[in-house]
């Protein structure tokens, strides 16, 4: 490979030049402003990230991952996952490619970044053809094909989405439209610009061939010009909206991944990591399917993907309904590629909210509930919500006095609520001044665990709370632990559950395995078709500021129908809002996890003893 | 206002009043605040119209008011109540007649009891011949002496020498009535009109001349309240129930109130003199209040005696502008000497409302 | 030759029964006091809980009891047991022999004024539920102002009311009250309309639904207290006074129309009929069913059979479902005879 | 002396043992037309129906913390409630039951309002016993009444002259105005007194007051000056 | 002025003649469902914050009729939502103590 041109320079470039510019400027500003934004500590967190080995690897192999291969999208659905990896790993090959070959053949052009681009068009194919060279060529070749047959694919998807098994996509802008086609345009015209100049810079099993064929009717010397423009510009073209469009997510998701191992929070929503969240949504609608409020094509602008955009656009109106309406059920986060976390978002969406009244609480006495406390090793807490499902506190407390457990429920007669209604609804500064009082009562009782049935207030516990020398318990664990140490002996009915697995336990707490173990051996279980991480929010979730009741009936609805796929005789679940709400439309029992088990369950003391 | 509704109620509840030979039994109240009211109750009754009225010495409280500032047992009061019940059946008496509203009311309240609880009667029977060694019939007709008045009302208008009408206009005057709470409001059927548009005040005012004019709480209590004025602590009860009713009859512009009350028109009274001094507000034209009335003040009024011979100089809202609206003669000169024009100095003027 | 059925009362109760006896190929006799059919019917606007016009109802079941025969202003002067029948003579000099005799003399509106607190013929701004109906029927009416800012509905005046001498509900008011202050909302929009209650007992098909509605659409204000008292301001106006009990403290409101919801009394010219059978008088002022549960269609006389609120206070719909009823009652007690 | 001696059982049937509870209690259906027309209600924190409501409940926990509470002595027992209720109740009646047994018990020291029981038994006892009237001249000071206004003032310092003018027999012997009550009346008025509970009641509250008293520690002038003058906001709505 | 030892109390009774019920009407038109409350207390019934404090919605909703000061009742909320799980009437309970922290404005 020789340089063919001295000057290395041809003004085609230009447009390309100017695209890459802007985009890189953009982005580092954008960068920096995303910086200055972020609180003190933040910043030093993530630069101290940036030099720590371990998070360097992690960041790395994750942005491989997750910005190149796709692997969750791939998990998720083969074609899309194909379709995006094709076209990003593709596209990243092409680039590495392109510099390989500079670096091998014209290392004196390395410094002209456009070389890598337009490394075809500089170059002609000298008399000593390498094995070097022809692979590379045959490489690039390779990728490009890969990129094309994304390409045919995403024009498939675009006009028929079922194809690819999906319901729903958000609509794009017009301003992604043309985004959208640039980027289709990019790698044809490629293929059609190094095909027309494969006969000077040489090509492989693509571009030889297209040259050739081109040949036999067209002045190739005419043609190239113009393809090898039509490819810089739009290049040009789809770097400058880029900032404007969907595709920022390309840039920004690099720039997520490492803030996100340095264990950055989102401290605002408008500020910092969330604008940075904002910015790396795709826009591919894999959240509106899986929004529980989508059921009957309802609510349908109302998922994350929308809100990132509504916030990029800066609607306030529709920002404040996307916030409040949403059950911060947290599935569009797990089911997100870029792991855009749509509830935190809007949480702190809420946070931002002016209120004319504030909670107090300084005027709560909580000595009763103290008094109440101080009498037992093991603290139950039931949680506001189960006073309106006693079976689970009787259930619990008939489990505790068969395995013999000195406990004592705090909370019988009602007590505080642990706060997580208020941090969801925004309101952290009051929820902070009831997990005050509630801590004080904890940590003054005496008891060394605190055993929590609900899962949200176990959420709660667990991660807000500030309890040393607590251990704090979710039920589901505690039991089994009473199993496991024949405290109570679990005999199985001839009933058939199925579990649904709560947000604030499953996707809140990542417990999915203890529940179904317990269940599995005081009955049989059968699984839904949706469950576990993608188990469907019963509806009743208080995340919803907004949502009516009627619409909650949909969802409730729909996510029963869900749990009938497996034919179970029985629900079972292990939250008091899930239990009062699926009992509310359920054409089956519905049942706690605690119920079942102080159903199915035997106590040893006597023999013990 | 639909007269004629009112009228059809006000014959509903007649009740049978003898004309004549009645025992009469004194207020306590009204012999501290309107003296010359009970002057001149046996004045009219026993001189105008030569009616036989008894008073024996030895009768004395009915403990009422005791009774309802709840320190005495209710056992207690019925037996003081059966003493003057006897003392009347050893006068050859049956028809008795209170001047006190509260005693009527609690007349009317311990016979009721007895009819309803005979065994209680019994008792009283028992504790009142153990106290005293007296035995009582019970009275075969009761009425407050404003019954009676209401019953001979024509009569007085007959020998009238003045009318509720002002002199000038020839309008009759307009006249709020207040009815002692316990006068009707706990058996309606023992009051002239019953107790939601009672008749006795309103049928003397008609036949005298003058305009009743009804307010939105005509019926309110004047805010005794018994406890609640006794004890100094509990006056702001009172004041404020009266103030309400002023505030609420203001817009009508009463020319004066009538009652028959013992208490009320004091409290009706002085309470616009607490007002004005608290609030600076007075309820009557040019800085004066609206003078209140017993119904034997207004009676001899319109009989035309001397106002100082019926007391008005013991109100502390000045009577002077009623008396002059209806021609009534007097020497303002005269209003605070003593017997036989003996000087015995003047009050002293409050500043905060209008007085002579 | 046709079975003489005499039906006492031409009310909604007795229109039905006849209409159905016709059916059956009796020969129904109506007797009725005033100069049309229909009774407090007759006098309504509209229905609850479709807004049925009262007129439209009447108007249908007139034309298909035109083959009964109506005496009008006509009322009973005696009633005697002659073997098995029954002899009814009439006013009118009329004489008629039968079988059986329906009773439908309805019920009596409760007398306002006799509560007296209330004002009624007293003050010039309160008028009752059927003066309101007369109203909606006529728009006439001096008591009622062109623009009013404001109208309260007073429910259970006379009903639940000890003092007043009737304990019972009269079922209906609850409802009337909601259905006229919608109907005060629809022609007043501006109006503030406030309903007193001390229960609301809403009890059938749709009536709650009325409710929600009255809150949700009309802003009508409910408030928990019964009427204490009313006076008159110097203006014409009322000024209500009741415990809003539901935040426990005294509440006065001035207003510029009062509608008293009066309840249903028994009907005295009932009770005198009943004296000269020998039927059964209840505790309620009203006849005397066999039961309350299951033969509210049967008196204590054979032969003598009850429809409608002559039994105690109902609703129109459970007026005409008793008419039938008796009517079957009446078929079966001369078929099996 | 000590409540516990004297308390009965219970006290809801105590209360049934009273007549104006027989008469002033039936059934309450919470209607509320006592309250809406009731002087108290107006300006007091104070709401008659919730009186008869707790009654009705029965049971003794609240029954006793009324008795000891403010609330039942807020009545001006002006019985306008008794017109107005549809199932023949009087409120009025009820409160005057409960003030009895609360007298009985020695519960009223328990409140500010009961503890006005002392000075309002001296006043009126005093009266009836000494003049044979429920108000008199000689205990009715203008300094205690300065509502009575400059005129009664100008009438108490001139107050023989002031009763001759007026007609009145101001202490004088035989019928009329303001007459001497004669001594044996007074007397069948002592025997009345002691026949029927009178005396007792009024040496009970004195006790229970001067037990109150002493835990207060205030001597009993202070004490009864203070329960006869001292009125605290709690009372009022504002 | 005299000193009398006593003096006029306010009266306590509720004239829904003068009574201000801006907040609300700015809170019905914010939310529609509060006119269908029926004051049936299913909501403090169930109410976390109600046995520690005098927090009852339904008392919010009519003290607001009445213009009285809700502040007390509607500063113990805990936003638990039981009374929107428990109200007959389907009101979004919890969403209308959150739009009353917004407008209140006394």
């Amino acid at each position: 490979m020789i340089d063919r041109i001295p000057s290395g320079f041809h003004p085609f470039v230009l447009p390309f030049l100017f695209g890459m510019i802007f985009v890189l400027s953009y982005c580092l500003f954008g960068i920096v402003r995303i910086l200055w934004q972020l609180p003190k500590q933040d910043v030093r967190k993530f630069l101290l990230s940036l030099i720590n080995p371990k998070i360097i690897v992690k960041n790395v192999w994750e942005i491989f991952r997750d910005c190149l291969i796709h692997v969750k999208l791939w998990k998720r659905n083969k074609l899309l996952g194909y379709m995006h990896s094709s076209i990003a790993f593709g596209w990243f090959m092409i680039i590495l490619l392109g510099h390989i070959e500079v670096f091998l053949f014209v290392p004196n052009r390395i410094h002209m970044f456009y070389y890598p681009i337009f490394f075809n068009y500089f170059v002609a194919e000298g008399p000593d053809m390498t094995i070097q060279g022809s692979l590379l060529m045959f490489l690039m070749d390779f990728f490009l094909l890969i990129i094309l047959s994304g390409i045919v694919l995403a024009m498939i998807k675009r006009v028929h989405s079922r194809f690819f098994g999906m319901r729903r996509t958000a609509r794009p802008s017009l301003l992604n439209q043309i985004g959208l086609y640039a980027l289709w345009a990019i790698f044809p015209l490629r293929l059609l610009a190094e095909s027309f100049t494969a006969h000077i810079s040489g090509g492989s099993f693509l571009t030889i061939p297209a040259n050739w064929i081109f040949r036999q009717f067209l002045g190739n010397d005419l043609n190239m010009l113009p393809t090898w423009w039509a490819y810089s510009i739009a290049l040009c073209v789809f770097m400058c909206v880029l900032p404007f469009t969907r595709y920022m997510h390309i840039p920004a998701e690099m720039m997520l991944i490492p803030m996100r191992n340095a264990g950055i929070k989102i401290r605002d929503s408008r500020k910092g990591f969330a604008k940075l969240q904002v910015y790396s949504c795709p826009n591919c609608g894999v959240c509106i399917d899986a929004c529980p409020m989508s059921v009957n094509r309802g609510n349908l602008k109302d998922c994350t993907v929308y809100l990132t955009r509504q916030m990029r656009r800066g609607n306030e109106k529709r920002i404040e309904e996307i916030s409040d309406k949403c059950l911060l059920c947290g599935k569009c986060h797990t089911v997100c590629q870029v792991q855009v976390e749509g509830p935190q978002l809007r949480i702190m969406e809420r946070s931002r909210r002016h209120y004319n009244l504030s909670p107090d609480y300084s005027n709560i006495d909580t000595q009763p509930l103290t008094e109440t406390a101080s009498h037992g090793k093991v603290l139950y807490f039931s949680g506001c919500m189960s006073q309106l499902t006693p079976a689970i506190g009787q259930s619990v407390e008939s489990i505790l006095k068969k395995a013999g457990v000195d406990y004592v429920w705090m909370d019988r007669d009602g007590g505080l609520c642990c706060g997580r209604p208020l941090l969801t609804a925004g309101r952290a500064e009051a929820a902070k001044e009831l997990m005050h009082k509630n801590e004080e009562i904890i940590l003054g009782s005496g008891a060394d665990t605190l055993l929590v049935s609900c899962p949200i207030c176990y959420k709660m516990f667990t991660e807000e709370y500030h309890l040393p020398g607590i251990r704090v318990v979710h039920y589901s664990h505690y039991f089994s632990e009473l199993v496991q140490q024949d405290k109570i002996r679990l005999e199985k009915s001839d009933l058939c559950y199925v579990f649904h697995d709560p947000c604030e336990l499953g996707r809140g707490c990542g417990i999915y395995d203890e529940p179904r173990k317990l269940i599995g051996k005081s009955a049989s279980i059968a699984e839904a078709e949706k469950n576990r991480e993608e188990s469907i929010c019963c509806g009743g979730s208080l995340g919803s500021l907004t949502l009516s009741f009627a619409q909650r009936e949909e969802m409730t609805r729909a996510a029963l129908d869900n749990l009938y796929t497996s034919r179970a005789d029985a629900i079972a679940t292990a939250c008091p809002l899930c239990l009062a709400t699926f009992a509310r439309y359920s054409d089956r029992p519905v049942r706690d996890l605690a119920e079942i088990i102080d159903a199915q369950s035997s106590s040893t003391q006597k023999e013990n003893q | 206002m639909i007269t004629e509704g009112k009228q059809k109620i006000w014959s509903d509840y007649q009740k049978e009043i003898p004309d004549d030979h009645w025992y009469y039994v004194r207020s306590c109240i009204r012999q501290n605040f309107f003296p010359a009211s009970e002057k001149m109750f046996t004045e009219i009754t026993q001189k105008v119209l030569g009616k036989d009225l008894y008073e024996t010495p030895h009768h004395t409280t009915c403990g009422g008011i005791a009774y309802h500032c709840d320190t005495i047992p209710q056992e207690t009061v019925m037996t003081i109540v059966a003493r003057q019940f006897a003392l009347m059946t050893e006068a050859g008496y049956e028809n008795y007649v209170p001047s006190c509203i509260t005693s009527f009311g609690n007349y009317c309240e311990i016979l009721e009891t007895w009819h309803e609880f005979p065994e209680l009667e019994a008792k009283i029977r028992e504790n009142l011949w153990k106290a005293c060694k007296r035995e009582f019939k019970k009275p075969k007709y009761l009425a407050h002496t404003s019954d009676l008045i209401y019953h001979w009302r024509n009569a007085i208008a007959a020998k009238a020498k003045h009318h509720l009408v002002n002199k000038e206009t020839g309008e009759p005057l307009k006249i709020v009535e207040h009815i002692g709470c316990h006068y009707a409001k706990m058996f309606p059927s023992k009051g002239v009109g019953g107790a939601e548009y009672p008749y006795v005040l309103a049928g003397m005012v008609e036949s005298w001349g003058g305009q009743v004019v009804d307010y939105p709480e005509r019926r309110h209590c004047c805010g005794y309240g018994f406890r609640q004025y006794h004890v100094k602590a509990n006056r702001g009860y009172s004041v404020s129930n009266t103030h309400k009713k002023f505030e609420s009859m203001e817009p009508f512009h009463p020319d004066a109130i009538i009652t028959n009350c013992p208490g009320c028109p004091y409290f009706l009274d002085r309470w616009q003199y607490v007002i004005a001094e608290q609030t600076g507000k007075t309820y009557g034209k040019d800085g004066f209040g609206i003078p209140v009335f017993t119904y034997e003040e207004m009676a001899g009024i319109i009989l035309g005696y001397d106002p100082w011979d019926l007391g008005l100089q013991l109100h502390q809202v000045a009577v002077e502008p009623f008396l002059d609206k209806i021609g009534v003669e007097y020497d303002p000169k005269a209003k605070y000497l003593g017997m036989n024009k003996e000087d015995i100095m003047r009050p002293e003027l409050p500043k905060s409302i209008k007085c002579c | 030759m046709k079975e003489n059925i005499v039906i006492i009362g031409g009310g909604i109760a007795g229109m039905e029964a006849a209409k159905q006896l016709l059916v059956l190929g009796y020969n129904p006799i109506i007797i009725e006091q005033q100069d049309h059919l229909g009774g407090h019917v007759s006098q309504w606007h509209k229905l609850f809980p479709d807004m049925t016009s009262s007129h439209e109802l009447l108007d249908g079941l007139s034309n298909q009891i035109k083959d009964a025969n109506v005496f009008l202003e006509t009322k009973v002067n005696s009633i005697n047991a002659l073997g098995d029948s029954y002899n009814v003579i009439l006013n009118n000099g009329v004489n008629i022999v039968a079988k059986a005799v329906l009773v439908a003399s309805g019920f009596h509106l409760f007398d306002a004024a006799k509560k007296e607190e209330y004002g009624y013929g007293v003050y010039d701004r309160v008028i009752t539920n059927a003066d309101l109906e007369a109203w909606f029927n006529k728009r006439a009416d001096a008591r009622i102002p062109e623009h009013p800012k404001a109208v309260g509905f007073v429910h259970c005046v006379g009903s639940r009311d000890l003092k007043a001498g009737n304990s019972q509900c009269s079922k209906v008011c609850c409802t009337t009250a909601i259905k006229q202050a919608i109907e005060i909302k629809e022609i007043f929009p501006e109006t503030e309309v406030y309903c007193f209650y001390m229960d609301l007992r809403l009890f059938g098909k749709k009536y709650e639904d009325f409710y929600i509605n009255a809150q949700r659409d009309f802003g009508v204000h409910f408030i928990r207290g019964r009427v204490s008292e009313v006076g008159e301001t110097i203006d014409n106006r009322v000024q209500v006074k009741a415990e809003d009990t539901l935040t426990g403290k005294p509440l006065k409101v001035t207003l510029d129309l009062l509608v008293l919801m009066s309840g249903m009394v028994c009907n005295p010219r009932t009770n005198e009929l009943a004296e000269m059978i020998g039927l059964n008088i209840d505790d309620d002022g009203f006849l005397k069913s066999k039961d309350n549960v299951y033969t509210i269609m049967e008196s204590n006389r054979p032969g003598i059979f009850y429809a409608g609120a002559c039994t105690g206070t109902k609703t129109v719909p459970e007026t005409v479902a008793e008419a039938r009823a008796a009517v079957l009652s009446i078929h079966h007690y001369l078929t099996q005879a | 002396m000590n409540n516990k001696d004297n308390k009965p059982k219970n006290l809801y049937e105590e209360l049934c043992k009273d007549y104006r509870f027989k008469e002033g209690f039936h059934t309450c259906i919470n209607c509320g037309t006592c309250t809406a027309i009731c002087p108290a209600a107006e300006f007091y924190k104070y709401d008659p129906r919730k009186i008869v409501s707790i009654v009705q409940t029965r049971d003794d926990q609240q029954i006793e913390e009324l008795l000891k509470s403010d609330t039942i002595w807020y009545c001006g027992e002006c019985m306008s409630c008794v017109t107005r209720c549809p199932r023949k109740n009087g409120p009025g009646l009820v409160i005057i039951a409960l003030r009895d047994l609360s007298a009985r018990l020695g519960y009223f020291t328990e409140s500010e309002k009961g503890r006005q029981l002392l000075p309002l038994t001296h006043i009126m006892t005093g009266n009836i016993l000494n003049y044979g009237y429920c108000v008199h001249p000689k205990s009715f000071k203008w300094e205690d009444h300065k509502e009575s206004g400059p005129v009664w003032k100008w009438h108490t310092e001139h107050l023989e002259q002031s009763l001759a003018r007026q007609g009145a027999n101001y202490m004088g012997d035989g019928p009329g105005i303001l007459r001497k009550i004669p001594q044996e009346s007074l007397d069948e008025l002592k025997a009345i007194f002691d026949v029927t509970g009178g005396t007792e009641r009024i040496r009970i509250v004195e006790e229970y007051s001067k037990a109150k008293a002493e835990e207060m520690g205030m001597d009993m002038e202070e004490y009864e000056r203070q329960a006869f003058e001292y009125c605290s906001d709690k009372h009022f709505n504002h | 002025m005299m000193d009398f030892g006593f003096s006029l109390s306010k009266s306590s009774t509720i004239n829904l003649d003068t009574v201000d019920t801006t907040l609300y009407k700015k809170l019905c038109d914010m939310e529609p469902d509060a006119r269908i409350c029926m004051s049936c207390g299913s909501c403090s019934a169930s109410c976390t914050a109600a046995s520690f404090s005098g927090m009852s919605l339904r008392k919010v909703i009519l003290a607001l009729q009445r213009d009285q000061d809700v502040r007390p009742m509607l500063s113990n909320c805990m936003l638990s939502g039981k009374c929107t799980m428990v109200c007959p009437r389907a009101i979004n309970t919890r969403h209308l103590i959150l739009t009353l922290y917004r407008i209140y404005d006394r």
